[in-house]
């Protein structure tokens, strides 16, 4: 476990604490000079077990919380891992440069594409400064100006999605929040380039599907996406947000549920413990199936890659029809 | 300082607590049936007692200070279309339960009963002014207005149509934001019906946005905010979030008048406050305005 | 005279010296019961000559004064005289509607256009809500939108120009002024409907330029159009703004110079006088002057129209060729 | 608070004011000639003294504390460009006295023997890191780096040509604004730019714009704000209005750093602020990344 020990979740406690039981014993073992590596074994393999039943058993609000795990891999950790020589570009060309959406120029092995994600802070400094990750409008609409450039050179667009929702405040409003969510959404149905958006932490309602419309829409074992928070369902259904893990479960929010009404269109695998426990194995997994999702459409004819795409976000409503 | 930003994300709730009296948010035909000619109602702004029969009349606008009350889409539908003319689309397309979400069957039903609505928008094509255009309205009486997969059908097929027939569009969103009853299905209404009215926009056809109250979260950001003209009813609170979520997410203190439609044209988001009684002739005049002449430039 | 009376300016004093003497002649005859009709006409012949001969030798310096006159008609005015059905249409989708540039569509004859234009306020309180018709760059970005929306329409666009300058205030650089005039003009450059620009009062720099690109650009007799103000030129030139009217000739701003370098296409003759003395007549003028010449390039394959004015304002310079 | 707007408006003397010294202004080539090689130069910034070939040998960034001064068109190309890449173009085209200004021609024929320039912007082609690119580079000594005729026609040219051979182009602006001594024909160099620009733009060339200390007026708000990628060196004054004109107009106070780069960068304008130490590594990499490749998008 490399990164985000310190940071444990609730259904995570049985198994640290069996791991804190084993240090234990290999230190009492080592100072007391007995052999007791064969005891230690058992009982690791007996923690690994409980790690995969924990793991593979999580409830949707437990993977909501490691969605959210302060330690999971931020946008640039992966551009760090996933992208070479990237150079950030700044500004909507209007207003602000907003650092809680992120944007710029890389390599994907030697594909030059664009690419935009929202930037949750790494730290309580840099939460502040990214406004946890919130985009205020001009951050949507840094992300449209950046997709017509890349639209403009024929290059592709990768996104990384992680937001708990546009952010809600008054200087956002003031700023037309919903023009701009609005006006994303739109753009990135018609752009005539290939576009696929990795759902990698919180899918947060239409401060998502900003930069979420996509050829292929990929999302993380563990991420979420929802329509509402499962707080704010539970808030307004039951009048009680202490029952979000209900409501968590009533959205269908996980990836499992997404690919079942195909609003997703792959699953990427975390590493055992959530993508924070081996950022490098998550980075690299992410990027071989943004590699191979990028190649099985970035030779389409424009028209028949906005035909497609059309079709896609035609098909997902469930309704009945008399 | 954003530790309550879930716990808060109750974007009906301001709108539930300003809901006007159920008797006069029924469209017309319902409300005689309920309610005898005598009956008063009380202004929710000035709190002047109005003689039924004149608020109806007044296209259910306060004589006194001019307060539009909410209105149900058959009513719009027939004070502002051409006697006669409108033509329903899409009528048998009705929300069922994808995700099997707790009580939302339950939900539509009564609903269904109350308003003699089937979904939470009439979709179809009319004439305003003796100009064709295909229309979508929205009724917040329906579950608030929600857009679900059927709303979002319903406004995409609408579109759809207007694209292959070339008819200008006009929608009169009413509405607290996505139908959290159908999960993402609900968000993903947005991408579909923002898609669709790319279509419409391609094709270089006319798309006018009427905004009433309330018109927030997923209806404003997506195809409601994206009119080639915006017009909101006078009054109307319009916007992204809600201003309870803002007030506890950032402790601010909101102005009065904050997401209100004077709000939002000094804001630069609409281009016209236009009083109901109005409607009808500006939609007319805007109509004609982009009726397709002889001498228009080939592009 | 119908309006502007009581505003006069130094030049038209022996003028409004003169007619008063007339009105006191007049009423003098008229208690005494004495018939000066005679005498009457003789000095009203005197009047009319001198006024003549006023308003045919202004110079630069007494053109601008005209120009900036606080009764001369602002855009709302002419709407009212030129334009039948006018809708105003607001905001620029992005921040705020700006007051000082109006627009919206109109017809001209039976045309639908798009009009807009600077305006400036008819009183110090409309002034001050217009900003004395100084543009902050939402005010050209709402004139981009609207433009934008002509085209896709196959609008005309009408503008009239009449401003100081783009406002030079703190909010309007933090906002991009630079940015939104230079786009403005920009996309004037590239839409595919007839412009018809109609210079009215003051034209000032860059502020006007940006709803001042098109196929054809008319301009009122005592106009002016410069790439600064005279005031400003002088400062810095001789360190002695007072010197104005030195560097409104030097700078060759009014329409006689513009149409010699071509870089208008007309002058429209005004009353005697000035515009203000006579609105209705300036308006039916300028009503006619704006039907021929757009009837000229309304049929204009789009192709040639943008190909017509590419030339047009390439040809502009004036420099050395070795 | 408006009377004073006209008589303010003095777009150079807030440039002139912060003039750095006419020694270190001048090109290399220049200052070599004037200057001998042991001499010190006072930091504008800092004010430390620099050893003069310290000072050259680091692109005239002080090593102490950064501060960028300014250059010479050919410094920079001599710099910027591979060696031996550069071709000039258009080097015949020189500013003529089109409306008979008072002194303009003094003017032009001091600046022209003080500089060595022939006109205020020196254009041609060249590669940089191998790739090839069209190139605008201004020189703020010749008449404050102001668009006059032939300035506009050069920019106008080079655009043209990039169109024409498909070459990518970058500009470096300094400038004060219009050359107001050619009158309303300095003003038409915005729309003219503006209108070459839009053909590098529909042949989906990359233009990119590099703003240096000053850029203000004319030049900020036409071709050297419409860059796709906008860079900055750092702590440069850019923008539409002067400070000087602000202050007397609004009697607004103006916080630290308004205008500079950093202030730009913060409100959006700008994409990036490099260094001139970086530049060059930093346009290559640009340029790289929009190379021409087999598997482009065919729109
Ligand atoms: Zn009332
Ligand atoms: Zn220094």
């Amino acid at each position: 476990m490399k990164n985000g020990s310190k940071y444990s979740l609730d259904f995570e406690r049985p198994l640290k604490e069996l791991e804190k039981r084993i240090e234990e014993i290999r230190l009492f073992a080592e100072e007391k000079q007995i052999d007791m590596s064969e005891e230690i074994a058992r009982i690791e393999e007996k923690a690994r077990s409980l790690k995969v039943e924990i793991f593979k058993n999580l409830t949707p609000w437990q993977k909501v919380q490691i969605a959210r795990h302060p330690k999971r891999p931020t946008f640039l950790e992966y551009i760090e891992l996933i992208f070479d020589g990237f150079i950030e570009l700044h500004g909507d060309r209007l207003y602000r440069d907003d650092p809680a959406l992120v944007g710029g120029l890389a390599y994907l092995a030697d594909i030059p594409v664009t690419i935009l994600g929202h930037q949750k802070g790494r730290d309580t400094k840099e939460n502040i400064y990214r406004n946890f990750g919130m985009p205020h409008p001009e951050g949507y609409r840094k992300a449209i100006r950046l997709m017509k450039q890349a639209e403009k050179f024929g290059r592709p667009i990768i996104t990384f999605v992680d937001v708990a929702g546009a952010y809600p405040g008054k200087e956002a409003e003031e700023r037309g929040q919903g023009e701009a969510v609005a006006k994303a959404i739109m753009e990135m149905t018609v752009l005539k380039v290939p576009i696929v958006v990795v759902i990698t932490g919180e899918g947060g309602s239409g401060g998502a599907l900003a930069i979420g419309v996509g050829d292929r829409i990929l999302m993380l074992e563990n991420a979420y996406y929802s329509v509402i928070s499962p707080e704010g369902c539970a808030s307004i259904l039951w009048k009680d947000a202490s029952r979000a893990a209900e409501a968590a479960e009533a959205l269908r929010i996980t990836a499992e549920d997404l690919l079942a009404v195909e609003v997703i269109d792959e699953i990427i695998p975390e590493p055992l413990g959530g993508a924070h426990t081996n950022p490098e194995e998550m980075a690299g997994t992410i990027k071989e199936r943004i590699l191979e999702n990028l190649n099985a459409i970035i030779d389409l004819d424009p028209n028949e890659l906005l035909t497609k795409r059309y079709q896609k976000f035609r098909r997902l409503g469930r309704y009945v029809e008399e | 300082m954003f530790k309550d930003l879930f716990r808060s994300k109750q974007k009906y709730v301001t709108i539930r607590q300003r809901e006007v009296p159920e008797s006069a948010l029924h469209a017309t035909e319902t409300v005689k049936k309920e309610l005898p000619d005598g009956l008063w109602v009380k202004c929710e702004k000035c709190n002047q007692m109005i003689y039924h029969k004149d608020l109806v009349k007044n296209l259910k606008v306060c004589p006194k200070c001019q307060y539009h009350f909410r209105i149900g889409a058959w009513e719009r539908i027939n004070y502002l279309l051409d006697p006669g003319s409108f033509q329903e689309l899409f009528a048998n397309i009705t929300s069922g339960d994808p995700i099997n979400f707790p009580g939302y069957r339950e939900k539509l039903e009564q609903v269904r009963k109350a308003t003699e609505l089937k979904e939470g928008v009439v979709t179809g094509v009319g004439k305003i002014g003796g100009v064709p255009l295909a229309l979508g309205v929205m009724d917040f009486r329906f579950i608030g207005g929600s857009m679900g997969s059927a709303v979002g059908e319903k406004l995409v097929r609408i579109f759809e149509y207007a694209a292959e027939h070339e008819l200008p569009v006009v929608t009169f969103a009413v509405s607290g934001g996505a139908r959290m009853h159908e999960g993402i299905l609900s968000l993903m209404q947005m991408a579909a019906t923002c898609q669709a009215l790319s279509r419409v926009a391609e094709k270089g056809l006319l798309y006018i946005s009427v905004l009433t109250d309330p018109t927030t979260g997923g209806v404003f950001a997506s195809f409601a905010s994206q009119g080639d003209i915006i017009i909101a009813e006078p009054g109307a609170l319009i916007g992204f979030a809600g201003a309870r979520v803002i007030q506890q997410t950032t402790r601010q203190t909101l102005p009065p008048g904050f997401q209100r439609s004077e709000f939002l044209l000094e804001h630069g988001m609409i281009d016209l406050i236009v009083n109901r009684k109005e409607l009808r002739n500006t939609l007319a005049r805007l109509l004609r305005y982009h009726q397709r002449r002889k001498r228009v430039i080939n592009q």
